[in-house]
């Protein structure tokens, strides 16, 4: 790494570099949370931190539009809150009480809300490619804008879903933004382990639709990527494809000793952690101080707290509503 | 007005294509070469290839797109072909499909349709000769259904789309060319009961789809050996409607199950079930089963019809069950 | 030697690669990961990454692969880390692994052993709560076992790497931390015959997997309320030992089948028809079924716990079936 | 197409030259036949002609050893043939006889000889390409010389499982020889129906593996390609892709009414028949005269009619023996 900062874009101004900070600091403050409760005990099943990774989000979620539909895996937290999803409502959902965003039904992996076309939450790796696909075809027969973004991990690649997925789309000129969240590790399977060839974007573009790589750890690099490919979407371009250099800090979810990587590996990418290296890009460009910094902690805090509260304070679902919400 | 089931259910969904411009059929081969099976023929030059839309060799991505697109406002009919090819697809259907109106705590509406052929009978050996709506029954949040007369094949799709939920239906390859009536304004059939095709008193016949036409026919050999059949049709597979079942049942007090898919862990089985849980105490014999033998269904013509259910079985299955009268 | 059943699993594992230089493991997160439920822990160290073989996540690609190692002279054990994501590679299983020896006429034989975690019950949610064990005993050429005890665990995995055909393994993820004895020359256990885990008087409860450990409880809370209840371990879902199963119930005249599948369709719906035509005159009262729910498994705790069978459902209903005593 | 022939490639002797015409011939008019003995009724079930596309197996499979293994379609009744497994054995299991190939199990579509390593006869579009990955893993891990050539169509690529296996083959660097037979059409769907991108050799090296393009109605071309790719797997090269450009020039099955293309295209494609354009090259090369080519479909046609009288003089088998061969 460098230690020159890169310089400042010019369409980035105070407050969009400050709400990039505040999105990328609720999304961790939020993770840091949700594991201590889970280690309390009040949250249980599968749980995958999103820490290390949230510039992706940060950087590209401002781009999409109300109009837009959004599909992500099970580490979706940070997707969901920044999507719109009140932190109350996620961490409801993860208490598995009636206030959470899926009435307790689908847990921390299935996060939904429709009012604000967030679709998931899903948990079989590449399962929601092709319903992306999908979706950006009824945009393209009912003739409305918008586009379909799908948020899925390096690993997803090597699926059959993910082949079939990008050639549809291809083919078929269809509105959908692939965002590939390459954090090297399908669980302990690392990137070169998982793929006869490791440049993702290269491969992606051998369907034919746009490709590129960018560092995912630099929420600005993510935002201009993203607002490119969108606006190239938006211009009836056809699907994209973005691959996000990335890092998960933590264990894949809450069972995994971590056996297949070394400490200095995390630490050489905790250095370029997305939040404090941006806080300092903030900081050189003089539009962040300690203060400011202390009342943005102080204020996630407090959401974050609020969540909690709301999450215990929520109802658990009556045995008796077992069998509802099978059919429509 | 007379026509074949493969006519009936292409004008079910050319009368909702016309109407409603949400609806559209995507699905390997149904637009230039005019459906596999010739159901969707001449539909492409009708609505053309947005809506009838030709989908590469991809089952799982355009059933999850055919997905994607319903949640996404559409009323998409996806072909896959046959049963056979559906297994590329189950993980779409079931994780996806049955299971995200739940997931979502109620929020999001899965109205798909999913069409495809089912069943032996033609010689195309093992892997092109599956029965596997049981694996379909089996799953919470997919309606299942198998429409078995003209009527129904018209009638029964009608209804799937209308409906807000992810339907399966299985037409049986042998129906395609079944002969049937159907009034130039019939509309959509219900999506809910079994029905009875032939009233009797003495034993049910209870089967679904392909196999109806065999039992029909045994029931009518059965006649002229003194032996009055009733035939329930099941229609539906998923939600099953047992109280037309046990009706029957509870009337004749002998039963035997006709399916095509194999004996073991079949629909059958279920129907046996259902049977003994609800009229146990009315049951004068045992239900018997009539399935296809615990065998990969074989090309050769004589190992594959020995290996269905076939008239003869059903008879014979019959003739046992009312001999065991005390 | 006392050990866990995740540890059975692993002896079994590496007493055969040893042994036998054809047998290999492969699958996602086996090598480096140590297994997703830390089953094959330390077996990369010992064997190298060649035979501890961590696959990309291509379910459909790598069970396949397995397949054709098996017919190219290797014994690979394939993990497929849940039931869940066995729908993405069941083709490969049905129409290949299944159908090859039979479409073959009997020249290729494929010795391949499937292992998966099964089950609910740790609140992982709909998709990551399957028990598809009844999709896999529908299917002639595979055959089907579900290990419940720690001896099982070990022996059935050897005997299922010298059996010549395809067999599936379903290990439900709650019996990992289960402990039991294990003697240190234990070898492969029988393929074939269900188990009598209990012997009783009263009433047979009829069960497998992850469900045994409940249902023996149920069985201790039934002689608490003085019914000597028999509790038998189906151990091999296909062929299904229909001769033990019927021994039982023509001995207790009663059934309770329990089974953690949802109830239509589902296993126990098999065992239920298996009684009826092999037993009908024997039966005082109708078998039962303690299933789940039809419902996609939700995430909230008392949801989940509603959903399954739990030893009081059994309770109650062995008793409501002896409580019908004529 | 140039009237200029290409100049003779010096390896290919006058026995090698008769060789090729004979395989082709021997496969178009068992292929003829069989389309015959299914009009008038002894077979039955689905029945897909190689017409059209005999340069493929003719050149591919000479070029394989005793030790390969080789997967193919439900097209695969003259890769059997030039496998080596007889024309009565493969007739009698479209008749359905014991004495079929496959005892009458199989039929058409799953033509199988364990002994000459030939695997099917898969009727699952792309079923058989994680099987040939498998197999060729085998051969590396038992430490055995042979590759493993799987035969397909160009449909079968937009498949998941190509996808999947493509990347495992590359990854593990396996001895797979990929053989794709692009004939244009998947049933009635033609190539840029199916693929975003058409040039599919270019897709397949996109997974790090060597591909390659070559004129599928030429029998020499195809031969020269598959030589060179096959000693390069024997030297541990890896995987290998080739795609054979080609054409059918009869329906897909024989329920088609082949709506989907021209008498047009349909006979610009027959002026290149494989055989008549080989046979010109023989004959220029002074290889071929007419009295050669009589005794030649002589030759061919008495393997024919011996095939029919073998299969039709078999025996059906019983029905008692219905449920053999389940298990093993
Ligand atoms: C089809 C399928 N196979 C296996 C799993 C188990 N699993 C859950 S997450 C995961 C790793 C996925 O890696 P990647 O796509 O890179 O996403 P990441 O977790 O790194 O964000 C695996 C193997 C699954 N959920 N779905
Ligand atoms: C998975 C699957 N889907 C659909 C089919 C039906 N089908 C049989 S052949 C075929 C076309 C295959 O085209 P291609 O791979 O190009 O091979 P070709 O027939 O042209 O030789 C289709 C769609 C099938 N057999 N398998
Ligand atoms: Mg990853
Ligand atoms: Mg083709």
């Amino acid at each position: 790494m460098s230690t020159e900062l890169p310089a400042w874009p010019a369409e980035v101004d105070l407050d969009r570099g400050r709400a990039y900070l505040r999105d990328m600091l609720r999304v961790r403050r939020f993770e840091e949370k949700a594991a201590e409760v889970y280690q309390a005990g009040h949250i249980h099943g599968f749980l995958h931190l999103y820490i290390g990774e949230e510039a992706v989000a940060a950087g590209a979620l401002p781009e999409l539009r109300a109009e837009d539909a959004v599909f992500a895996t099970y580490r979706e937290h940070g997707h969901a809150l920044l999507r719109g999803v009140s932190a109350g409502a996620i961490m409801a959902e993860m208490y598995g009480k009636a206030e959470g965003c899926s009435r307790g039904r689908g847990g921390s992996m299935h996060l939904f809300d429709a009012a604000r076309r967030f679709y998931g939450g899903s948990a079989i790796v590449s399962g929601a490619l092709p319903m992306a696909v999908g979706l950006a075809l009824a945009d393209k027969l009912l003739g409305v804008p918008g586009l379909a973004a799908c948020f899925f991990g390096e690993g997803a690649m090597a699926e059959g879903a993910f082949h079939e997925s990008l050639n549809l789309a291809a083919l078929w000129h269809l509105p959908v933004l692939f965002i590939c969240e390459n954090n090297l590790y399908a669980m302990g399977t690392a990137l070169a382990v998982s793929h006869a060839r490791t440049d993702l974007a290269a491969r992606a573009a051998s369907y034919g639709l746009a490709a590129e790589a960018v560092d995912g750890m630099d929420v600005l690099a993510v935002a201009q990527a993203v607002a490119h490919a969108t606006r190239a979407i938006r211009e009836g371009l056809g699907p994209h494809f973005i691959e996000c250099r990335t890092y998960r800090f933590r264990a894949h979810s809450m069972f995994d000793p971590e056996l297949y990587r070394s400490k200095e590996e995390i630490e050489a990418w905790k250095a370029r952690d997305p939040i404090t290296t941006f806080a300092a890009r903030l900081r050189a460009h003089g539009w962040l101080d300690d203060g400011a910094m202390a009342a943005l902690e102080a204020e996630v805090a407090g959401e974050v707290a609020a969540a909690v509260a709301f999450a215990e304070a929520g109802s658990p679902e009556p045995v008796a509503a077992l069998l509802e919400d099978v059919y429509a | 007005m007379s026509l074949t089931y493969r006519e009936a259910v292409r004008r079910a969904m050319c009368e909702a294509m016309r109407r409603d411009p949400r609806v559209f059929l995507m699905g390997e081969d149904v637009g230039r070469y005019g459906g596999c099976y010739a159901v969707s023929l001449g539909m492409f030059q009708e609505f053309g290839p947005e809506r009838i839309r030709d989908a590469p060799l991809s089952e799982l991505g355009f059933v999850g797109a055919g997905i994607g697109a319903a949640i996404g406002g559409m009323r998409p009919i996806v072909e896959l072909m046959t049963v056979n090819f559906s297994l590329l697809a189950l993980d779409q259907v079931v994780n996806n499909a049955a299971l995200l109106h739940h997931m979502s705590g109620g929020q999001v509406a899965v109205p798909l349709v999913i069409r495809m052929a089912t069943g032996a009978g033609r010689q195309l050996a093992a892997q092109h000769s599956h029965s596997l709506e049981v694996w379909y029954a089996h799953v919470p949040g997919l309606k299942v259904a198998a429409p078995a007369t003209v009527a129904d094949a018209h009638g029964m799709l009608a209804a799937a789309l209308e409906d807000p939920n992810p339907v399966i239906l299985f037409e049986h390859m042998l129906l395609y060319g079944l002969e049937g009536e159907l009034p130039d304004d019939a509309g959509p059939a219900d999506l809910v009961h079994a029905a009875v095709r032939r009233p009797g008193r003495d034993i049910s016949l209870i089967t679904y789809g392909g196999s109806l036409p065999k039992t029909l026919e045994a029931a009518a050999r059965l006649a002229e050996r003194g032996v009055d059949a009733e035939v329930v049709d099941l229609r539906v597979l998923r939600p099953l409607d047992t109280a037309t079942i046990l009706a029957s049942v509870r009337k004749t007090r002998r039963a035997v199950v006709v399916d095509e898919g194999w004996k073991t862990c079949g629909l059958a089985a279920e129907i046996v079930a259902t049977l003994v849980e609800g009229a146990f105490y009315d049951l004068d014999a045992p239900p018997a089963r009539v399935c296809s033998a615990e065998v990969p269904i074989p090309y050769a013509r004589q190992l594959e019809e020995a290996a269905l259910p076939q008239a003869a079985t059903i008879v014979a299955t019959a003739l046992a069950a009312v001999g065991a009268r005390v």
